[in-house]
């Protein structure tokens, strides 16, 4: 486990190391946005004076490079700052929509991944035939149509004409699971589809990628049965790939679904940083991308482990 | 069908009016009742939303603060007058320059009882260096704001204004207590309204709870209020087909005949103040011409833009920025219409054969901005003037654009009297006047009707102000846009406000569930 | 017991090739009985594993078995369902495979696998029965440590104990039959031996009929009683072991016999005094810092000569190569290319530099860009290195493909997909030769070529040699080549020489111990070479 | 590929080429094709199908197939060009970090991890914030985006090519990066990146009717095949399916793509099942 250990502590100091560009990036990508906080949210009534005095409140008028170092040195113990916009701590601020973009992801990939593994298993068992075909055909259309558009067409049939699910997802504070299950069942149900496809192709090409290697044949002479050439066989060899692309749908799932907030008016984080992008929240954008951007970093650290976890070769040295 | 004749109130267009002869309508007649709880599916909410009164803009925050949980010393009224509300009444001098507004005995609700300081404090926050309201320039009139003893406060502007009350009936201005210190401390979201904030999740969802100690016995229906930030419009729109909330604002033109059809839903629609002016700077060439200006307002097919933009869900402009519910609005000035022709001659007038402009637009300015510069590209186009469609960055077009470009795309929701109107846009030097326009007798009117107390004296004055903005002003004015807001059968209502959406954005006081 | 175990009859086999079918095996017949040992000789494409396997009744996808019968202990093969055919293979026909390190899965333990067809696909035993039978299976292939070795991940265990572990995997239900497939080929000749004489106890002992596939006659001399050549998909003839290593009777057997025992005539020594053309002094080199690689190498390739530098793998012949040319800079010693210090980085060397050191390499389908023609691919250094362009350059390219005697007009446009392995080794050699170097370096040039083809390849590299006096650095693992090309015989051992001299006297005792071993595993047409090797081995 | 490979595609395949070919020819030829200019105003707002207008009128009275068919223009030069430039960056970039290796690879490598690590449509949204919605931002802005999958991918091909030892032997010829990468590694990169163009193509063309959605892809009165979409999908929900054809028309060409795709990696794998 000690090369592992050391593996870990070096992608996550790289992590780190990424993430704190990733800041110094987004930083001085607002900063060269036209416009700032205050004008944006005085909007049309903007007058030099009132900018000024808001500026001032905020602390805006200090130069950019001194705010940075600022902001960062808050970061670095953990405190992200407040919100320009509205004052609130960021820390709280992005908890609750942190928390309701988890229970999102969490509730879309608990059917989507078994969903597409097994899928992609009968497919890969059943290549050629008219099922896997179907499937193919199936999915590939899926992954084809833009996604608000599937959120529309859901909406359409299973709110608008049918009435079985509510057509947005709010579900207030305070609700218990099954309302909550209820409520989001739409927007989890089209980031299901949009995903599934997704992961079930790769599951289905990574065992098939390795119908071609000897001890696949080695396995069919010993007389297993297809199922167990693909289970026993192939599966536990095509588990890096399929944890590969398990993993980045999961950040997508998690960072990628700022439609679905729009139609289904989820409030989640991404709809959180588009709006704070559009006001030049700074330290809330700062805060949120960096939430996403962590998210992806653990992802595929998790992934690789898992990878190596279940892959002999690097776990088990010679 | 045409909007120019109707009259000054609100308005109720076609979907309640044909739904005037139902059951629905005969029940809402039987009066409001207490209790309900009910959701309203509202755009124009954002996370970086806050109860701060200095930085309200249209949506939820405003709904929930200006008519739940807060009171004005003035408000609206479905006639569009100004009523008093925590004034127990307001008195001007005799050149309507100090204004006295006694005030009602009531109590927030942290229990504490309204005085003077409170009232001086709400207004201080929008006044003086450091603040950052977007009201400010609305009581740079105010030289003085004192108090006479616990109930009675005294507003000195510099120079005359008969329409003060309309002033202070702005939403900005909504009293909360004093601090102790002279400042209000809005983040606690007291007030003296009908509802109290029980939870507010900036950009998601404000939950309002009655009052049972609200001073106003006829108001404040529902017992509780869910206000959901629904920014997309066909979400917003799919929330009340199918439910999820009783009342929506802002239906988009583009469904809102298909909106009202549907059964146990009605529209709720009043031609309102929001129109869309598109500003060409009168100091800049070729605009500086006025008989370019008027070409240019000739070339411009009215009809075929409120049809097609607003689907007919609005009233024709005349190049003025008084809308037909306007008290003084003139409604007999003939309308100018499309008429290629007479820019055709126009443009001969200044001396040119043909006129290539360009418009600035975005969709930033109102929905259906880009639709409208289409519109027009195309019938000047037969007028033989070529009007190249610059489409701008939504993000920023109000600081890089709007006040910028010699020729572009605006929105103002109107205000609720032609002075302030006039003052805020239209005044020479005035900070926001888009087309940089400047007529002598123009401004000396406005100096004069402000201070003049003789409503007919002043609908003269503002008349002949109506006439000097259609002939010689900078702004092309092709439309007034309805209000249209739309609610299920649960949901009843007495006569609408015209000032903006949601009944003047008194919805959550003024109406009732059934 | 007189009745054979497995009659094959008229056997037909076809591939396709895209939409249509093309025979590969076309009408062989063959029988073999209870206990005996089939040897099922032949070069590559000759249909010897298509046969082996179709002897389980299973043809790989994109082969289907068209006509014929197999008859198996009385069962019609063809006739069965495939859940039959199923229940057969593994439990009584096995399969051990050319390369065990492909053929193991990855992701399980040894025993797991072995213990699989018994326990989880027949059922015909329990687990720790199956295990403790994996432990004696084990012992008895002269695995070490038997008892824990099956704990193990294949990656873990070396290549030869590998390819024994699937001799024993293929034992696990003790079959009737098992299939040899090339199993030794992969293997360093001194690995090769132990596993040959694990084999054919294991069979020995239970009785086991086997089919034994191979390109080497001398390994299927130990091993088969009974031996059958194949060509093209056809029979050319079957003798008894003894009988076809004596007396071959077909004009294609002979001339497998012939290649065995090609050996170049030896050429003088080169003048006292010469100039090497390339000389290696001291030469240390290491991939990561403080690991060396190779220590102190030293040698001369004289002009017009072939130095075979020889080893198992891992020994550093590669890594010297590498050096030489550049790949590696090396970190103490020099090497002089004609006397002058060659710059040991390949960016520090001039053109002219590399123009005179070419490489050959092993394996022909990655040495030629799959997307190049030929004419590409020989008249790249033509215009690089002498700047010849449009017709100089194409007379030049058409000479070297006469050289290499392949025809230059249907073969100027092709692509490497459509040429054979030796076909493309020649292209190899055309383009190292269209540099005009001095010295060639050929980094196992024919291991990956059957005999008669590899025979070519040197015959063609010795002529090439005399016409332009190239000087030629031979990398192999097989003494047999280095009999058939060296003039000097460098041998190499965990990064060291460790002997060098003239062919003809490393060939000749008294050897250096690694030598010696080299020597005595290199198996001989000779049926009790094997034992003899082996008693030898057992007196040191 | 060469015809004889064409010939023998399957079905689905065929169907695919047919589709993109009836694509690219609308594409080419929409001024003849088209009935009705771009923005012309032709009739009333949202008539019925049949007559004149076969597919009706959109929201302002311009004809419905004409908008399709300069949307499809639009849409399909927008994704096109946003892709070459993806590939034009993001294969060069990812080919030169594989042939040279050390820092470069290292510096390349970490900057495209971290710009991979911001979530896609974010950073399109964050960059047009920054640099405003026009078409020209909109292709560098998801060019740049896209460039990192590519750099990505092309790295990888091209490592397996790198130890390929043709590439060795160039490499000991004395042959300068430039053949490297162009003629040795290239030509054998070719299919998963070609593969790889044709997926990343279906992505850009969904980014952009994402960002559309969003109202920062292409902006009106430019037809678009996304944006389209989103201006009346509103109607979807009153049983008007003109929306649904340029949504359509996006998945035809999407599905299609795919099925080549499909077909060009299944015969890049040499896998004959």
């Amino acid at each position: 486990m000690h090369p592992l250990l050391r593996m870990t502590m070096q992608r996550l100091a790289l992590g780190l190391l990424t993430l704190f560009a990733i800041s110094l990036f987004i930083f001085l990508a607002i900063e060269l946005l036209p416009g700032d906080l205050t004008e944006e949210i005085l909007g049309q009534s903007a007058t030099p004076e009132t900018v000024a005095a808001f500026r001032r409140e905020l602390g805006l008028d200090q130069p950019a490079h001194l705010r940075y170092l600022d902001w960062l040195g808050g970061a670095l113990m953990g405190d992200f700052g407040t919100s320009l916009a509205n004052g609130r701590e960021i820390g709280e601020l992005l908890a609750a929509r942190f928390g309701n973009t988890l229970f999102l992801a969490a509730y879309a990939a608990a059917i989507s991944v078994p969903l597409a593994l097994s899928l992609g298993l009968l497919a890969a068992l059943y290549r050629g035939s008219w099922f896997d075909r179907f499937v193919n055909v199936a999915t590939l259309s899926s992954i084809s149509f833009p996604e608000y558009f599937v959120a529309y067409i859901l909406l359409l049939f299973l709110s608008v004409k049918w009435g079985l699910f509510p057509s947005i997802a709010d579900f207030g504070s305070g609700a218990d699971l099954g309302t909550m299950l209820y409520r989001t069942f739409l927007p989890a149900l089209t980031l299901v589809l949009v995903v599934t496809a997704h992961m079930m192709r790769m599951t289905r090409a990574a065992i098939i990628n390795l119908l071609a290697q000897p001890y696949i044949e080695m396995a069919r002479l010993k007389g297993a049965s297809p199922a167990r050439v693909i289970l026993r066989h192939a599966l536990p060899n095509a588990l890096s790939p399929i944890i590969n692309v398990v993993a980045l749908n999961l950040a997508y799932l998690i960072t990628g679904v700022v439609i679905v907030e729009v139609v289904f008016v989820f409030p989640g984080l991404g709809q959180l940083m588009v709006d704070s992008v559009a006001k030049r929240d700074i330290p809330v954008v700062q805060a949120a991308c960096l939430i996403f951007a962590g998210i992806y970093i653990l992802l595929n650290l998790a992934a690789d482990l898992l990878a190596i976890a279940t892959n002999p070769r690097l776990m088990h040295r010679k | 069908m045409t909007f120019t004749d109707i009259s000054r109130r609100g308005f109720l267009a076609t979907g309640t009016a044909a739904l005037a002869l139902g059951p629905t309508a005969l029940r809402a007649q039987a009066g409001p009742k207490r209790g309900g709880a009910i959701r309203i599916g509202h755009s124009g909410g954002a996370t970086s939303d806050t109860i701060d009164p200095a930085t309200y803009a249209a949506g939820p925050v405003v709904t929930a603060m200006l008519g739940g949980v807060c009171n004005n010393l003035v408000e609206i009224d479905a006639e569009g007058r100004a009523a008093p509300e925590l004034a127990e009444s307001f008195e001007p001098d005799a050149e309507a320059r100090v204004w006295t507004f006694k005030l009602r005995d009531v109590a927030f609700s942290n229990g504490a009882r309204l005085t003077a300081a409170d009232v001086i404090a709400s207004f201080n926050h929008h006044r003086g260096e450091d603040t950052k309201s977007g009201a400010k320039g609305l009581l740079d009139q105010v030289a003085d704001i004192r108090a006479d003893g616990e109930r009675v406060v005294v507003f000195e502007l510099t120079a005359g204004n008969a329409d003060f009350p309309f002033v202070a009936a702005d939403y900005h201005f909504v009293i909360m207590p004093d601090d102790g210190s002279g400042r209000i401390d809005w983040q606690a979201g007291i007030g003296t309204g009908g509802y109290t904030l029980e939870e507010h999740e900036p950009g998601v969802r404000i939950r309002l709870k009655r009052r049972d100690d609200y001073w106003k016995e006829d108001r404040a229906w529902f017992d509780e209020v869910t206000l959901l930030t629904i920014n997309d419009p066909t979400a917003r729109q799919n929330a009340l087909v199918t439910g999820e909330v009783d009342i929506i604002n802002g239906v988009p033109p583009k469904t809102v005949h298909l909106l009202g059809r549907r059964p146990g839903l009605s529209l709720v629609e009043v031609t309102g103040t929001a129109h869309y002016p598109f500003p060409m700077h009168c100091d800049t060439a070729p605009f500086d011409d006025v008989n370019v200006r008027l070409a240019l307002k000739h070339a411009i097919d009215r009809q075929e833009m409120l049809d097609k933009v607003l689907k007919g869900h609005g009233s024709l402009g005349n190049d003025h920025p008084i809308a037909p519910g306007n008290r003084f609005h003139a409604a007999d000035l003939e309308q100018r219409a499309y008429d290629p022709d007479r820019a055709k001659y126009h443009l001969k007038q200044a001396g040119l054969d043909s006129l290539d402009v360009s418009l600035s637009t975005s969709d930033a300015a109102f929905a259906g901005a880009v639709d409208a510069a289409v519109l027009f590209q195309e019938s000047a186009g037969r007028a033989g003037i070529r009007v190249n469609v610059d489409r701008k960055p939504a993000d920023g077009y109000w600081s890089n654009v709007w006040l910028k470009d010699s020729f572009a795309m605006s929105y103002w929701n109107g205000r609720p009297t032609e002075d302030w109107m006039f003052s805020l846009v239209y005044a020479d030097g005035a900070e926001w006047n888009e087309s940089r326009w400047s007529n002598p007798r123009f401004n000396e009117l406005l100096v004069a009707a402000r201070a003049e107390l003789d409503e007919g004296l002043r609908a003269e004055m503002y008349h002949e102000m109506q006439a000097l903005c259609r002939d010689d002003g900078g702004s092309i004015i092709p439309m007034f846009a309805n209000y249209i807001d739309g609610k299920n059968d649960r949901i009843a209502h007495g006569e609408v406000a015209s000032n903006r959406f949601l009944d003047g954005w008194k919805v959550v006081e003024r109406w009732w569930a059934v | 017991m007189t009745d054979p175990l497995l009659t094959i009859r008229d056997l037909r086999i076809e591939g396709r090739q895209g939409r249509s079918w093309t025979p590969i095996v076309k009408g062989v017949d063959l029988e073999l009985k209870r206990g005996e040992i089939l040897g099922l000789i032949g070069e590559s494409g000759a249909g010897k594993s298509t046969l082996g396997l179709a002897a389980m009744g299973y043809a790989r996808d994109g082969t289907r078995i068209s006509g014929g019968s197999i008859d198996f202990d009385g069962q019609d093969l063809m006739a069965l369902s495939e859940r039959r055919r199923r229940g057969l293979r593994g439990r009584r026909i096995a399969y051990v495979a050319q390369s065990a390190v492909a053929n193991f899965n990855p992701a399980h333990r040894l025993i797991r696998q072995f213990s699989e067809a018994p326990t989880e696909i027949h059922r015909i035993r329990d687990r720790d029965e199956a295990e403790a039978e994996g432990r004696a299976l084990y012992a008895r292939m002269r695995l070490p440590n038997p008892g824990e070795i099956g704990f193990r991940y294949p990656h873990q265990v070396s290549g030869g104990q590998l390819q024994r572990a699937m001799t024993a995997m293929a034992m696990s239900c003790r079959p009737d039959l098992i299939i040899f497939d090339e199993p030794t080929t992969a293997l360093d000749v001194t690995t090769q031996i132990e596993v040959l004489a694990a084999i054919r106890d294991a069979v020995r002992e239970f009785g086991t009929s086997a089919i034994y596939i191979t390109h080497d006659l001398a390994v299927v001399a130990q091993m088969a009683d009974r031996i059958k050549i194949l060509r093209h998909g056809m029979e050319v003839e079957e003798q008894p072991t003894r009988a076809m290593l004596a007396a071959p009777r077909e004009d294609y057997s002979k001339s497998l016999w012939a290649v065995r025992s090609h050996e170049a005539a030896a050429r003088p020594a080169p003048a006292e005094g010469e100039t090497p053309v390339l000389r290696l002094s001291k030469v240390s080199a290491e991939y990561v810092r403080g690991t060396r690689v190779l220590h102190d190498v030293s040698f001369d390739i004289p002009r017009g000569r072939t130095v075979a530098v020889v080893g198992e793998s891992g020994s550093g012949k590669s890594t010297t190569a590498r050096v030489l040319t550049g790949l590696l800079p090396l970190s103490t010693g020099r090497v002089e290319l004609d006397g002058a210090p060659l710059p040991d980085r390949l960016a520090g060397r001039s053109k002219d530099q590399l123009r005179q050191i070419q490489m050959i390499y092993q394996m022909a389908d990655t040495a030629l860009n799959p997307k190049q023609t030929i004419r590409e691919i020989i008249g790249r250094p033509l215009r690089f290195y002498l700047g010849l362009r449009g017709a100089a350059q194409e007379a030049r390219i058409r000479e070297l493909l006469d050289a290499i005697e392949l025809d230059p007009d249907s073969y100027i446009d092709r692509l490497p997909g459509a040429l054979s392995g030796g076909q493309k080794q020649r292209i190899g050699i055309a383009r190292a030769l269209a540099a005009e170097p001095r010295l060639i370096v050929c980094d196992e040039v024919t291991s990956a070529l059957d005999q008669l083809v590899a025979d070519g390849i040197l015959r063609l590299l010795r002529r090439l040699q005399e016409e332009r006096g190239l000087s030629y650095m031979f990398i192999t693992h097989d003494l047999a080549t280095v009999r058939a090309i060296a003039d000097h015989v460098v041998v190499m051992q965990n990064g060291e020489v460790v002997e060098q001299g003239p062919r003809d006297e490393m060939f000749a005792p008294p050897h250096h111990p690694y030598t010696e071993t080299l020597l005595a595993s290199v198996p001989q047409m000779d049926a009790d070479w094997l034992d003899t090797a082996l008693a030898r081995r057992g007196e040191n | 590929m060469t015809l004889t490979d064409i010939k023998t595609a399957p079905p689905t395949a065929w169907f695919g080429i047919v589709v993109i070919a009836l694509y690219i020819l609308v594409a080419l030829f929409a001024p003849l094709i088209a009935p009705f200019g771009e923005t012309e105003i032709v009739g009333m707002e949202f008539e019925p199908w049949g007559g004149a207008y076969p597919l009706g009128t959109d929201n302002l009275g311009r004809d419905v197939v004409s908008r399709l068919i300069w949307g499809t223009r639009n849409s399909l030069g927008i994704a096109l060009a946003t892709t070459a430039l993806a590939f034009g960056a993001g294969a060069t970039l990812g080919l030169l970090a594989a042939v040279t290796g050390g820092w470069v690879d290292q510096i390349l490598s970490r900057l495209v991890d971290m710009l991979i690590a911001i979530p896609a449509l974010l950073f399109a949204l964050l960059l047009l914030s920054i640099y405003g919605t026009g078409i020209v931002n909109l292709v560098i802005v998801i060019a740049v985006i896209e460039a990192t999958r590519v750099f990505r991918l092309a790295r990888a091909v091209a490592m397996d090519v790198v130890v390929m030892d043709y590439v060795e032997a160039a490499r000991l010829r004395g042959e300068g990066r430039g053949w490297l990468m162009r003629r040795e590694i290239l030509p054998n990169a070719a299919a998963p990146l070609i593969a790889e163009f044709g997926l990343r193509f279906c992505f850009v063309f969904l980014a952009i009717s994402a960002l559309s959605f969003l109202g920062l892809g292409i902006q009106p009165p430019t037809a678009d095949l996304g944006s389209m979409v989103r201006d009346n999908a509103a109607l979807i929900t009153f049983g008007d399916i003109t929306p649904l054809l340029p949504a359509a028309a996006i998945a035809l060409l999407t599905v299609s793509i795919n099925f080549v795709v499909d077909w060009v990696l299944h015969r890049a794998s040499g896998l004959k099942d």
